[in-house]
């Protein structure tokens, strides 16, 4: 978007600089049409087949998003027309998550590169961490319960602990997988440990954490709701619990919309982050 | 200064790479290693650099067995490719090692950018290393080496990928540098028999299957040595046909 | 080997020991409420009395089989798409939205449209658990494509292999490790959707099912922490069977 | 389709039956105890019908699960049942009446030392109920009505399973608790807490909770197997006044002990669907706000044979 | 056969690696490219191999313009470590190529073994690539390259990591496997000036930045070359000196 007004802004500057901006904005349509497309002929198909469908739990996708605009950008422009819906939903869900999910990436990848580069500690921990990740977050509602109470501890508490098996399980495996040259190198020239680690095992690693955190970040979404779900407490997950029980499927959609909308938000800021962080590694392929 | 006993080396397999290895290396003295492919001259090498444990014998360097890598150690590996980090460009590369000489961040880099136009690679300081070409790779891992100032340098074919001219060069360079201040010693593994004479304080040569040390020749041809004079020097000659000989006969 | 696997599990067994007797401690010296968190023995004991109990093996059954079916069925379709949007970068393009907007949903919040669509209970859950499935296993063969080494794909080209050639025999080698990874993710995460789903919408039968009933009479934290504890141990030994395939699979890497 | 001519009532053996296997949902609750009766005795049988279970864990998804038609008849609490038919997600029949409140069976807890002394008390304060805008949070704010205090759905209120419900109590996480049997007694017996007020008592005593739905559609084309169901069930809650056929049950299809079983307050089983009765649930909710407009009560209802 | 016209190419880095290379290549013949590293020698055999598409100029095949990579070729990469698979053993990381060969599973192998004897690696085939010395993985994807009997073999510096007898075998296999039926053309990439002159049929020297066609130099010696007295025959000492000076000048 802001690529588009930039390139438009340069027009006319010059007639050369015109051209390039015609060329540029050429390119930018292309490139845009050739992201979405799929996704507008999915939506189209969908509408068509809701319309003549015509049941009431299968809304087209339309009257999804008026309902969704009902419901959360109906407000004052002032606030970028979030109603206080808007603001009671998403505020703590994000806080939340984004919290969790913090949480989950520093815990995932400082225990990961601990565990990837020592076999005993790999060997001592790997059956608690494998049977710690299969346990269902709803059979510890109790557990949680005692030790975080209800509220945001709880919620915070159950976003790390879903969200941080991909970090630290990629984190494992990307240090486990770092070209061992790389790391005779590091010796060899007498690296410290810790100079190695951050150095060396880090960035070498680092495609495969980032593949963990962009997991993870799904996950954090996913266990956000389930927190809000089995909870107390407001935000999107309540917000479905009582779409569900309410009986409005058409609002249960929105709700689900808005899920996939953060999260693509979301995993549009990390790719972005990710590109400049890691993405020389790979520019390779020409 | 190094003193290598006994040395032999199983790899987890049971392949036997080395056995009985003695040799001994003065301070200052540049030793080159020759022999056939898979004599087990870069195990012989990570042995001494501490990154590969041997199964028999011992390395010592100043009296210290080598358990671990030792201090001052610098190593241009075989498969120089490897051995630079992608995400780093090419004068980080360099720069990374320097932290370890407790340089300020505008040193290191001054002093990476000095040591890579020293092998002529001046332009491409900000290219990331897989925009090189093998042989822009290589240097730049000689670069790294050289710039790290060890007091012991071990290298596994450093000049194997670039063409005649920069090999020279190259072989000048290494002689200036180890010349230089603290003096530098010198383990270097090469093929090329030539080569071995010109740089070389002594040749060592290796046979294979298990690896073990089939002759020692000791150079003697005048201090600074030419790319002309010394190839043209009739000992050099003798030697490098002497070196050859022991080469080939298995 | 045979005395690299002892040593596996003894350490691993320590571990767990560990964890338990922290537990123990915790609620016996009351840092915990024992009622609400009971020590490890009781709940170990409580995953005892239900093992013993007739009805708990079909339970446990039933859960196993929608879970494996479910990541089976994530497996056979996630792989195949992985490798198709990581060759052809037009679909991978387009598919980008689609997929960033549909992994981040729950599997919980689709639980009513599921049953809608789905109807039988079991069929249900195996969509639930392949729905959640889906997304680590196509992320980590993404990436896993990404990571593949230049120049080992151009041997195989330049030797005359095709792209398909070149996707069957370098990139999928390659990748993967990091594919299994995805595909052990997928397992823990399946077991926890599957569980989950069968406590919050019920069902036939399903461990879930049987936690539930265990509840009525009266809050049994302990119980609750048992079914836990055997989610955890189906999530330990699928994860151990992957790792042994992948240790025979990729045996080039674990000796390196 | 009908298979041959069945005359009337009395289908014995099932013949002239719609559908002889009946797919019912169902909770593990004293609530459905006649339908454990029911089956344990034959009585479906006895009508010529096989009835398979699933289990429920809530309320909503027997909606949507009656609505796939993957339930043919489900248990479940009438405000849920009247809301789904409101909010138009499926047209709701209710089949039978199953439970309704006495005094015990529903109770609003405090912890054992709370300073919390009455309703008024709960100003400000955090109640734990199953599910919020449901049967649970209409009995507490209809009785908290009672005493001048208005509780908000979403301020005073939060989510907590049933079987969490002491623990929540005890670590603090709220100030009070909504629980029915057989927690209400594990509660007190273990001198977690105790009860504020009995909500089994004026002005819901006597109250409606839950009955067994079907969607209109499968009350129409199966008219026989809804009649055959009905009359076996109505056997059952008649049987079911004798207590100690309920206590005999119960340890069968839940976890409450024989001992247990003894304890606590079980509610009564009605024979017969009332829609005055019905309406005082309706009432509640239009009052309390949970359903936009009026719930049509007499369309509930399955009219003639 | 081969017919290079006007190549250029610009990497997307903005990096100008060749520009106006003419070139042709006959059936049968064996070319050698020397140059200074970096100049853009293997970039042009990637070019060639279809597998980088130039940015100026064409390749054609026997009148086919390439654009994607041409049947029966096969590659020696500069970089061979990389270029082996580390799941396959050696054996099999040459059958691979095979199939499409057409041949069976039992063919495949033994042909697999034969060629890797025939580099000296007849006790390695069941090892993995990351199991050998640098020389022998180099001498792994020379194998692979010639048991898949190409018929335009393309090679990066193949000799460059192994010893001096070996090399010369080396050289003399890829003499005898080139005079077999079919005649395999050959662009073979060296800095090793010798070699060159002894190999060739035709040395092309290329000067760099962007890299450029400086010289052509046919190498008319007689036809059964021998290490020995085709290195000692005055044509041979004048051309080599004529490429040194060459690759020298820059
Ligand atoms: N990781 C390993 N595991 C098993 N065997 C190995 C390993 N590395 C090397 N070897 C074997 O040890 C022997 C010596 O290898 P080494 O790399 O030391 O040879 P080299 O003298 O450096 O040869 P080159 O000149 O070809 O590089 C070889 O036969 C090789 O196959
Ligand atoms: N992927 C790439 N991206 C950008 N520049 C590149 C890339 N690959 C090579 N280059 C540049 O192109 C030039 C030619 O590289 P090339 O690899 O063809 O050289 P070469 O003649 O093979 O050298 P050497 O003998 O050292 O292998 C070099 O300056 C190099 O830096
Ligand atoms: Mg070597
Ligand atoms: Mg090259």
């Amino acid at each position: 978007m802001t690529g588009k007004e930039g390139v438009a802004g340069k027009e006319g500057v010059a007639s050369e600089a015109g051209k390039v901006g015609l060329a540029g904005r050429a390119r930018a349509v292309r490139g845009f049409v050739g992201r979405i497309w799929l996704a507008v002929l999915l939506l189209a198909l969908w509408e068509a087949a809701a319309r003549a469908a015509g049941d009431l739990y299968f809304p087209p996708p339309t009257e999804i998003a008026s309902t969704a605009r009902e419901l959360w950008w109906s407000g004052p422009a002032s606030r970028l027309f979030l109603s206080d819906k808007a603001l009671d939903d998403f505020g703590p869900s994000l806080t939340h998550l984004l919290a969790g999910w913090a949480i989950a990436a520093a815990v995932g990848i400082a225990a990961g590169v601990a565990i990837g580069l020592s076999r005993v500690l790999f060997e001592l921990l790997d059956p608690v961490l494998q049977l710690g990740r299969a346990i269902p977050p709803p059979t510890l509602i109790p557990f949680f319960l005692v030790v975080f109470g209800l509220g945001t501890e709880m919620q915070v508490a159950t976003i790390v602990f879903g969200a941080v098996w991909p970090v630290l399980l990629n984190t494992v495996e990307g240090v486990r997988g770092v070209e061992p040259l790389y790391l005779d190198t590091a010796r060899a020239f007498g690296f410290g440990r810790a100079t190695r680690i951050l150095r060396v095992v880090l960035p070498a690693a680092a495609p495969r954490t980032a593949a963990g955190l962009r997991v993870a970040l799904g996950f954090a979404l996913i266990l956000m709701v389930i927190a809000e779900l089995m909870g107390a407490g407001g935000g999107i997950g309540a917000h479905l619990n009582d779409a569900e029980r309410g009986f409005l499927p058409t609002e249960l959609w929105a709700g689900i919309a808005l899920l996939g909308l953060i999260g693509y938000l979301l995993n549009g800021v990390f790719l972005l982050v990710e590109r400049r962080l890691i993405g020389h590694h790979r520019e390779r392929q020409d | 200064m190094l003193e290598i006993k006994g040395l032999g080396h199983r790899y987890a397999d049971g392949h036997r790479a080395l056995t009985g290895i003695d040799l001994g290396v003065e301070r200052g003295e540049l030793v080159c290693l020759v022999g056939p492919s898979g004599c087990g001259k870069s195990t012989l090498l990570r042995c001494v650099a501490g990154l590969l444990r041997p199964t028999e014998g011992t390395v010592t360097l100043d009296g210290n067995t080598v358990d671990r890598v030792p201090d001052g150690l610098a190593v241009v590996f075989q498969d120089y490719t490897r051995s630079l980090f992608p995400w780093l460009t090419v004068r980080d590369n360099v720069a990374l090692v320097l932290r370890r000489r407790g340089l300020g961040r505008r040193e290191r880099r001054a002093a990476a950018e000095e040591a890579l136009a020293a092998v002529g690679l001046a332009d491409a300081v900000r290219k990331y290393p897989w925009q090189l070409s093998g042989g822009m790779q290589q240097r730049a891992a000689i670069a790294r080496a050289l710039a790290y100032r060890p007091s012991l340098l071990l290298m596994d074919e450093p000049f194997g990928s670039v063409d005649a001219q920069t090999r020279e060069d190259l072989e000048d360079l290494l002689l200036t540098v180890r010349g230089g201040e603290g003096g530098m010693t010198i383990l270097l593994v090469t093929h090329d028999i030539d080569e071995s004479v010109y740089v070389g304080d002594r040749v060592v040569v290796l046979t294979g299957a298990p690896g073990t040390v089939h002759t020692e020749l000791r150079v003697d041809l005048p201090a600074p040595r030419d790319q002309i004079a010394t190839r043209e020097h009739p000992a050099f000659v003798a030697l490098r046909a002497e070196v050859g000989r022991a080469v080939r006969r298995p | 080997m045979v005395a690299d696997r002892a040593r596996r599990v003894l350490l691993g067994g320590a571990g767990v020991l560990l964890v338990l007797g922290v537990m123990e401690a915790a609620s016996r010296t009351g840092v915990v409420d024992a009622a609400s968190v009971p020590p490890a023995t009781e709940i170990l004991s409580g995953a005892v009395e239900m093992a013993a109990d007739g009805e708990f093996g079909g339970h446990l059954g039933a859960t196993v089989a929608a879970w494996l079916s479910g990541v089976l069925l994530a497996v056979v379709l996630a792989v195949p798409a992985g490798l198709l949007l990581g060759s052809v970068p037009v679909l991978d393009r387009a598919a980008l939205i689609v997929v960033e907007l549909l992994r981040p949903i729950p599997s919980v919040a689709l639980i009513p449209l599921a049953i809608l669509v789905f109807v039988e209970p079991g069929r249900v859950e195996r969509s639930l658990v392949c729905y959640a499935c889906l997304w680590p296993i196509l992320l980590n063969t993404l990436y896993g494509l990404r990571e593949v080494e230049p120049v080992a794909k151009e041997t195989l080209r330049s030797f005359g292999f095709g792209p398909l050639g070149v996707l069957l025999r370098v990139s999928l080698p390659s990748a993967a490790p990091l594919v299994l990874t995805g595909v052990r993710i997928a397992l823990a995460v399946g077991l926890v959707v599957a569980v989950s789903a069968e406590l919050r919408a019920g069902g036939e039968s399903g461990l879930g099912i049987y936690l539930l009933a265990t509840q009525s009479g009266g809050g049994r934290p302990d119980l609750m922490l048992a079914g836990a504890l055997w989610a955890g141990v189906l999530g330990l030994l699928a994860n151990g069977l992957l790792v042994a395939a992948e240790r025979r699979i990729f045996r080039w890497r674990a000796v390196r | 389709g009908g298979e041959g001519g069945g005359d009337g009532e009395g289908a014995k053996g099932g013949k002239g039956l719609e559908k002889r296997t009946l797919t019912v949902g169902t909770m593990p609750v004293a609530d459905t105890a006649p339908f454990e009766l029911a089956r344990s005795k034959g009585l479906f049988a006895k009508e010529g019908l096989t009835v398979r279970t699933q289990t429920l864990s809530g309320g909503a998804e027997s909606i949507s699960r009656l609505k796939a038609g993957a339930l043919d008849v489900s248990f479940g609490n009438y405000v849920s049942f009247m809301l789904a038919d409101t909010n138009k997600a499926i047209d709701v029949r209710i089949v039978a009446d199953a439970f309704q409140s006495a005094p015990g069976t529903h109770a609003l807890l405090v912890k054992q030392d709370s300073p919390i002394k009455s309703l008024a008390d709960l100003k400000g304060k955090r109640i734990g109920v199953n599910t919020k805008r449901n049967i649970s949070a209409l009995l507490v704010k209809a009785a908290a009505k009672e005493a001048g205090v208005a509780l908000d759905d979403d301020k005073a209120f939060a989510e907590v399973d049933m079987p969490n419900m002491g623990t929540a109590l005890k670590s603090g996480s709220v100030d009070a608790v909504q629980a029915v049997e057989p927690f209400v007694t594990q509660i007190t017996a273990s001198g977690t807490g105790r009860v504020l007020r009995d909500l089994g008592a004026e002005p819901t005593k006597d109250f409606p909770i839950a009955g067994y739905g079907t969607t209109a559609e499968f009350a129409e084309k199966h008219p026989k197997t809804v009649a055959a169901f009905q009359r076996a069930l109505a056997a059952a809650q008649a049987m079911a006044e004798d207590r100690s056929l309920v206590e005999q049950t119960l340890p069968s299809y839940t976890k409450i002990t024989a001992p247990v079983a003894k304890e606590i307050s079980l509610g009564t089983y009605p024979t017969e669907v009332s829609e005055e009765r019905l309406r005082r649930v309706a009432d509640l909710m239009t009052e309390f706000g949970y359903v936009k407009g009026e719930v049509d009560v007499p369309g509930l209802l399955i009219r003639g044979g």
